[in-house]
């Protein structure tokens, strides 16, 4: 299998091998099980690799975590999707895809708390105490971008956020949208997104990339099949599907 | 047989040790069991740590990861064991033309407990299959068991250093004094008692190991703790790290007892 | 004296800025019993120390028959193989039973076969009276059986020379008795044998010539009748007198 | 002054063994430092681990985060010896009275030193807060601190222990024949001697601790190794963790080092 | 005897199956000085340990004065205060100076100002020849100094009686005869002393009566002219005829 372009340079001859965590989450991939298709990220692997020539049939999973993902060896992956945030930085080891979702960043509070009542402004939000997970978008979005008065805490992934902000001992959580709903929607009690912050003005603009191996032969394969799934609105399908609109969620307001 | 005087006064004395001991035991449970459920969070608490249902669910892969620690830590206790014991006996040379051979196990102990174990992992678990090495010679198994029996063993080194040096030098002076070499005597005499010695301290570090085996999955391998994250994750509920520590503590509590109990015999019996 | 079984020639020794073994001379005819005496300090245990190569001089010679020994750099173990010593604390080695205490050596430095070894070494248990106590462990057996378990041990390396270092100072009076028996006993089997010890009677009884160190130096070494009755440096006289004294 | 035969022949050995042990170390370092780079990943390998640029971007952040690590360690330290000390002491009781304490202390260091110290964390650190505490009695620094000083006491009451059962019995009873009270005697005469004896294992526990502060970033703080796992995420890339590592060996070599050299010298002027 | 200082009756003490002490009845009175002879392991310093309520007796009672101490939960340490121990081997504390080996019970156990009791121990110290060693260590003193700083550490707590236990068997002849002249001194001053010993002439030369014990048992009580020249009991002879062969 496989197109002119991608066919010899997978890991495996004939099929693709596709990354995600351990484990992955809602809304991104259902069940733990991206096998199945069902989730934003596992749907549009799928539809990545429908692309590049590989029928589902052709299509195995491993998982990786991001210190794997990042590693200097060889990789065990052609490409790998878990909400991997295009970075500069990021370039000089790894290559990314063009995006395949850009999303912004989210506050989460927990309802009937103190925070909840807080004006969707900036400057209301700075008295807040933040937590995020460590190794998200969301630390530097909030060191260079927020920059709230109070120090923010930093946990190793959502569930021990939401545990934080269940223990009083932080007031709101800055997460990318799609996992902010989920978490105010499923783990949290009484979880609520109090505002999202908005996209234009290049305040937060959030831009996950499928990661590949540095100067993997790959990278222009996945940027055409991500190039025709967006221009035929594949994604926008995708997205519609699997991610929760956003309504309802006001836009902060950064002037003031 | 009738008591004595002291007899029947230390059976008093442990009896009314063994009432105040379980009275207190019996009012500090029943605290806890009847006021910590009246705090407020009580019941979110409960769901995020002690929920049934979720520990069932999860115990049977949580078993299934422990193998992985199991098979670990058997391939890695024996590695470290060999490693501090040559780093021990490079640290206790006297030779004057094995001062290098100082140098090093000083530098060696220095660096390798110095260095946070994370590192390690990362820098050999990534870095040295980084360098080229094609599979299986690459396995995170092999370079994180390397990262691991490097860190431990500086500090079992430490350990048995310290062991050495409390076997007192009339016990080598007495060894040599029959013509066994050098190697001989360690082995033969001053090793066996100073490892005696150190069994406390070294049951210390084979828990800790047990427990530290954890630090491969930085690198990949899916043992128990990570397997237990991986739920907490997913459910975000902290259950199944409580049945990774049931996991442990039915391992660990066992063999220190076990390890007590061969002490205080060995006291007995000897001396 | 003709071909010393050893010779000893201004052997010192310093431990920092003391001389512990200063420019000490002696030679001991093969079959000779000489015991060392001196108060404590003037290093009788380092000089026995020296000899077994426990302790590397800074100076002086030390011949074994016709081999220097002091050499720097020599292997010790063949010397020591030669040499056998039994030190005041007796210094058994307390993990292993009397049986593997006195088979160890022989084993491993002179690879004997296991029951060899086993065979020779309940013979001399047996000729100290110990047969019964090969499979006990030593804190099992009281002061004066270690001891002669120490010396059996030192004998099983079938040695040319013992060194005895205050063997009797650990023990009870009546276990005394039993040790320098022993010691008796190796005389007359001819063996050579340098004795530290403060037990003045009995060094006066078997010695052959009696040594008085004082301060890591050999003051006067003489037959024991001489040594005891007219020393004649004035420190030996000194201490003679007080040893007696409190000796009753 | 002339040199003895002996010393001209250490001073000979020393030198040889100066100039094998040179000449290895050069050796070692020149393959390394040849061989290495030649590898076909070496160029990946050192982007990743030894980045120039991300070192010193990151290393002024870093140094910060550690000053998080320095006040915990600064206040976690003397309450794990208090509360190692006291548990120590309760297994040591041999007063048939004081049974209770015995199997607690038993208890405590086994539960301890079995529970993966990254539940025990999450459960103080988290838990308790949630049971209802408010700002700032929920503060994951001090529910942090109380897990990591219950897991790291566990460990060091049990190193304090062979220490004190290691100081000859004899002492106690010439302490005690004195008139001296138990607590006395443990405070002037065994523990003074149990302690100096125990100082290399101890030092391990302390290098150890100083890196399992880090543990305290599961709840929260962004210490020393949670900066560098930041960075780390950010720039994908792990030099970061060796600027920790260099931070790390900064402090704790020269620790060692004068442990080791005060202990050595006690050696020397004593006995 | 009338108010005896010290009453045993019937002491007995058990080492799992082994009887150590095995009904001991003795009176010690006020000024008089115990010597405890017998063969190693025979129970000297256990039945020592026992009258400092170091080990707990087994059965029987002893009295100091009109106080029964033996009672079983009594506080011991008002009792250690008033009688002084000193072991065969020192057991001073390593790592403390002399002087802070001395003061360190008076201070904490009697409450004395620091001062005052620096004075009484120099005053101590100086009437044991020991003023210019206050400040070192114990490791750095010979053995004979050693045992005469824990027999200092002993008095410091101003005892009504003293139990010495071989105090001189670790030591060298020479030193031997300092710390028997400090036991001469202290019962010149009139202090109440039990003294196990192997030293038979020292026995003989100061003792007012000698006790022979033997397996746990007091087997023969009597002034040292009648114990070392007419025994009664044929164990004691068996004993004395051995040790004065060695001894010499
Ligand atoms: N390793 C050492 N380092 C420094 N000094 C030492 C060492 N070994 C012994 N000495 C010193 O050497 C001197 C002689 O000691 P040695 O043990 O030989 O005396 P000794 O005659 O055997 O005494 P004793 O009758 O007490 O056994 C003593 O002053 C002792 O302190
Ligand atoms: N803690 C103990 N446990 C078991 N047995 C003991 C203990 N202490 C002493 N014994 C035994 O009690 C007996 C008497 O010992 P003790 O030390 O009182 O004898 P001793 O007359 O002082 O001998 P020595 O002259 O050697 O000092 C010995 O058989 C000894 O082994
Ligand atoms: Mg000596
Ligand atoms: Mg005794």
């Amino acid at each position: 299998a496989g197109n002119e372009c991608s066919a010899g340079n997978t890991l495996k001859s004939d099929r693709l091998t596709i990354a995600t965590g351990n484990p992955a989450y809602p809304p991104w991939v259902m069940n733990d099980a991206p096998e199945s298709g069902e989730g934003y990220e596992a749907a549009v692997a799928y539809a990545v690799a429908q692309r590049m020539g590989y029928p589902a049939e052709s299509v195995d999973w491993v998982r990786t975590s991001f210190d794997e993902a990042i590693q200097p060896g060889a990789k065990n992956f052609d490409f790998n999707l878990q909400q991997y945030s295009i970075k500069p930085e990021r370039l000089e080891v790894v290559d990314f895809s063009i995006p395949y979702y850009t999303t912004t960043m989210a506050v989460v509070v927990r309802d009937g708390s103190a925070a909840s009542g807080t004006d969707v402004t900036a400057s209301a939000l700075k008295k807040l105490k933040f937590g995020a997970a460590a190794g998200t978008s969301s630390q530097p979005f909030l060191a260079d971008v927020l920059q709230p008065e109070q120090d923010m805490l930093l946990y190793d992934d959502n569930a021990d956020v939401v545990a934080a902000i269940g223990a009083n001992q932080i007031d709101a959580i800055v997460f990318d949208l799609p996992s902010a709903l989920f978490v105010a929607a499923v783990q949290l009690d009484g979880g609520k997104v109090l505002g999202q912050f908005p996209v234009e003005n290049n305040v937060s603009p959030d831009n996950f990339g499928l990661l590949m191996g540095k100067g993997s032969a790959l990278k222009p394969c996945v940027d055409a099949a991500i190039e025709s799934l967006a221009a035929d609105g594949t994604l926008a399908e995708i997205e519609s599907t699997w991610l929760s609109q956003a309504t309802g969620a006001p836009v902060i307001d950064m002037s003031k | 047989m009738s008591l004595t005087a002291r007899q029947r006064f230390e059976r008093r004395e442990r009896l009314r040790g063994i009432a105040i001991g379980t009275t207190s035991l019996v009012l500090v449970v029943a605290a806890i069991y009847w006021l910590v459920p009246l705090a407020p969070g009580w019941e979110a608490v409960q769901r995020s740590f002690f929920n049934w249902p979720i520990l069932v669910k999860t115990f049977p892969k949580l078993l299934d990861a422990f193998l992985v620690d199991v098979m670990i830590f058997a391939w890695s206790l024996p590695l470290i064991l060999v490693l501090s014991l040559a780093i021990a006996l490079c640290r206790n040379t006297r030779n004057p033309a094995l001062l290098p051979l100082r140098v090093f196990g000083a530098f060696y102990t220095d660096i390798f407990r110095g260095i946070p174990t994370i590192l390690l992992v990362y820098l050999i678990g990534f870095g040295i299959p980084g360098l080229g090495l094609s599979r299986p010679w690459n396995s995170p198994y092999i370079w994180g068991t390397v990262a691991l029996v490097l860190t431990y063993s500086a500090y079992v080194a430490e350990v048995l250093r310290s062991g050495i040096e409390s076997v007192h030098s009339s016990q080598s002076a007495a060894a040599r004094s029959l013509g066994l070499s050098e190697a001989d005597s360690m082995r033969y005499v001053i090793l066996p008692q100073a490892i005696r010695r150190q069994v406390p301290a070294m049951m210390n570090f084979v828990i800790a190991l047990q427990k530290d085996v954890a630090l491969l999955s930085f690198v990949g391998p899916i043992e128990l703790l990570r397997q237990a994250n991986v739920f907490k994750s997913l459910m975000a509920n902290f259950t199944p790290y409580v049945g990774a520590a049931i996991i442990f503590l039915c391992v660990t509590v066992p063999a220190t007892r076990y390890a007590d109990y061969l002490l205080a015999r060995q006291r007995a019996v000897r001396s | 004296m003709e071909n010393p079984k050893l010779r000893l020639s201004g052997v010192t020794l310093r431990f920092g800025d003391l001389t512990v073994c200063d420019g000490i001379d002696l030679q001991v005819a093969s079959g000779e019993l000489i015991c060392l005496i001196g108060a404590s300090g003037s290093g009788k245990s380092t000089l026995l120390r020296c000899i077994n190569l426990l302790e590397p001089i800074d100076d002086g010679q030390i011949w074994l028959d016709d081999l220097e020994i002091s050499v720097p750099g020599l292997d010790p173990n063949p010397v020591r193989r030669r040499i056998g010593i039994v030190f005041q604390s007796f210094n058994l080695f307390p993990h292993m039973t009397v049986m593997d205490n006195i088979t160890l050596a022989p084993r491993r430095v002179l690879s004997q076969q296991p029951d060899e070894t086993a065979q020779a070494a309940m013979a001399l248990l047996s000729r100290f009276g110990l047969a019964d106590k090969a499979a006990e462990y030593p804190d099992r057996l009281s002061g004066g059986q270690q001891q002669r378990v120490a010396i059996v041990r030192a004998l099983a390396m079938q040695p040319e020379i013992m060194l005895l270092d205050e063997i009797t100072s650990a023990l009870d009076p009546e276990l005394v008795g039993e040790v320098l028996d022993v010691v008796r006993q190796l005389k007359v089997q001819g063996m050579t044998i340098i004795l530290a010890t403060h037990e003045m009677s009995f060094a006066r009884e078997v010695a052959d010539r009696v040594c008085f160190l004082d301060a890591g130096k050999i003051l006067e070494t003489a037959p024991p009748d001489v040594i005891f009755e007219r020393p004649s440096n004035p420190r030996t006289q000194q201490f003679l007198a007080r040893v007696v004294r409190t000796n009753g």
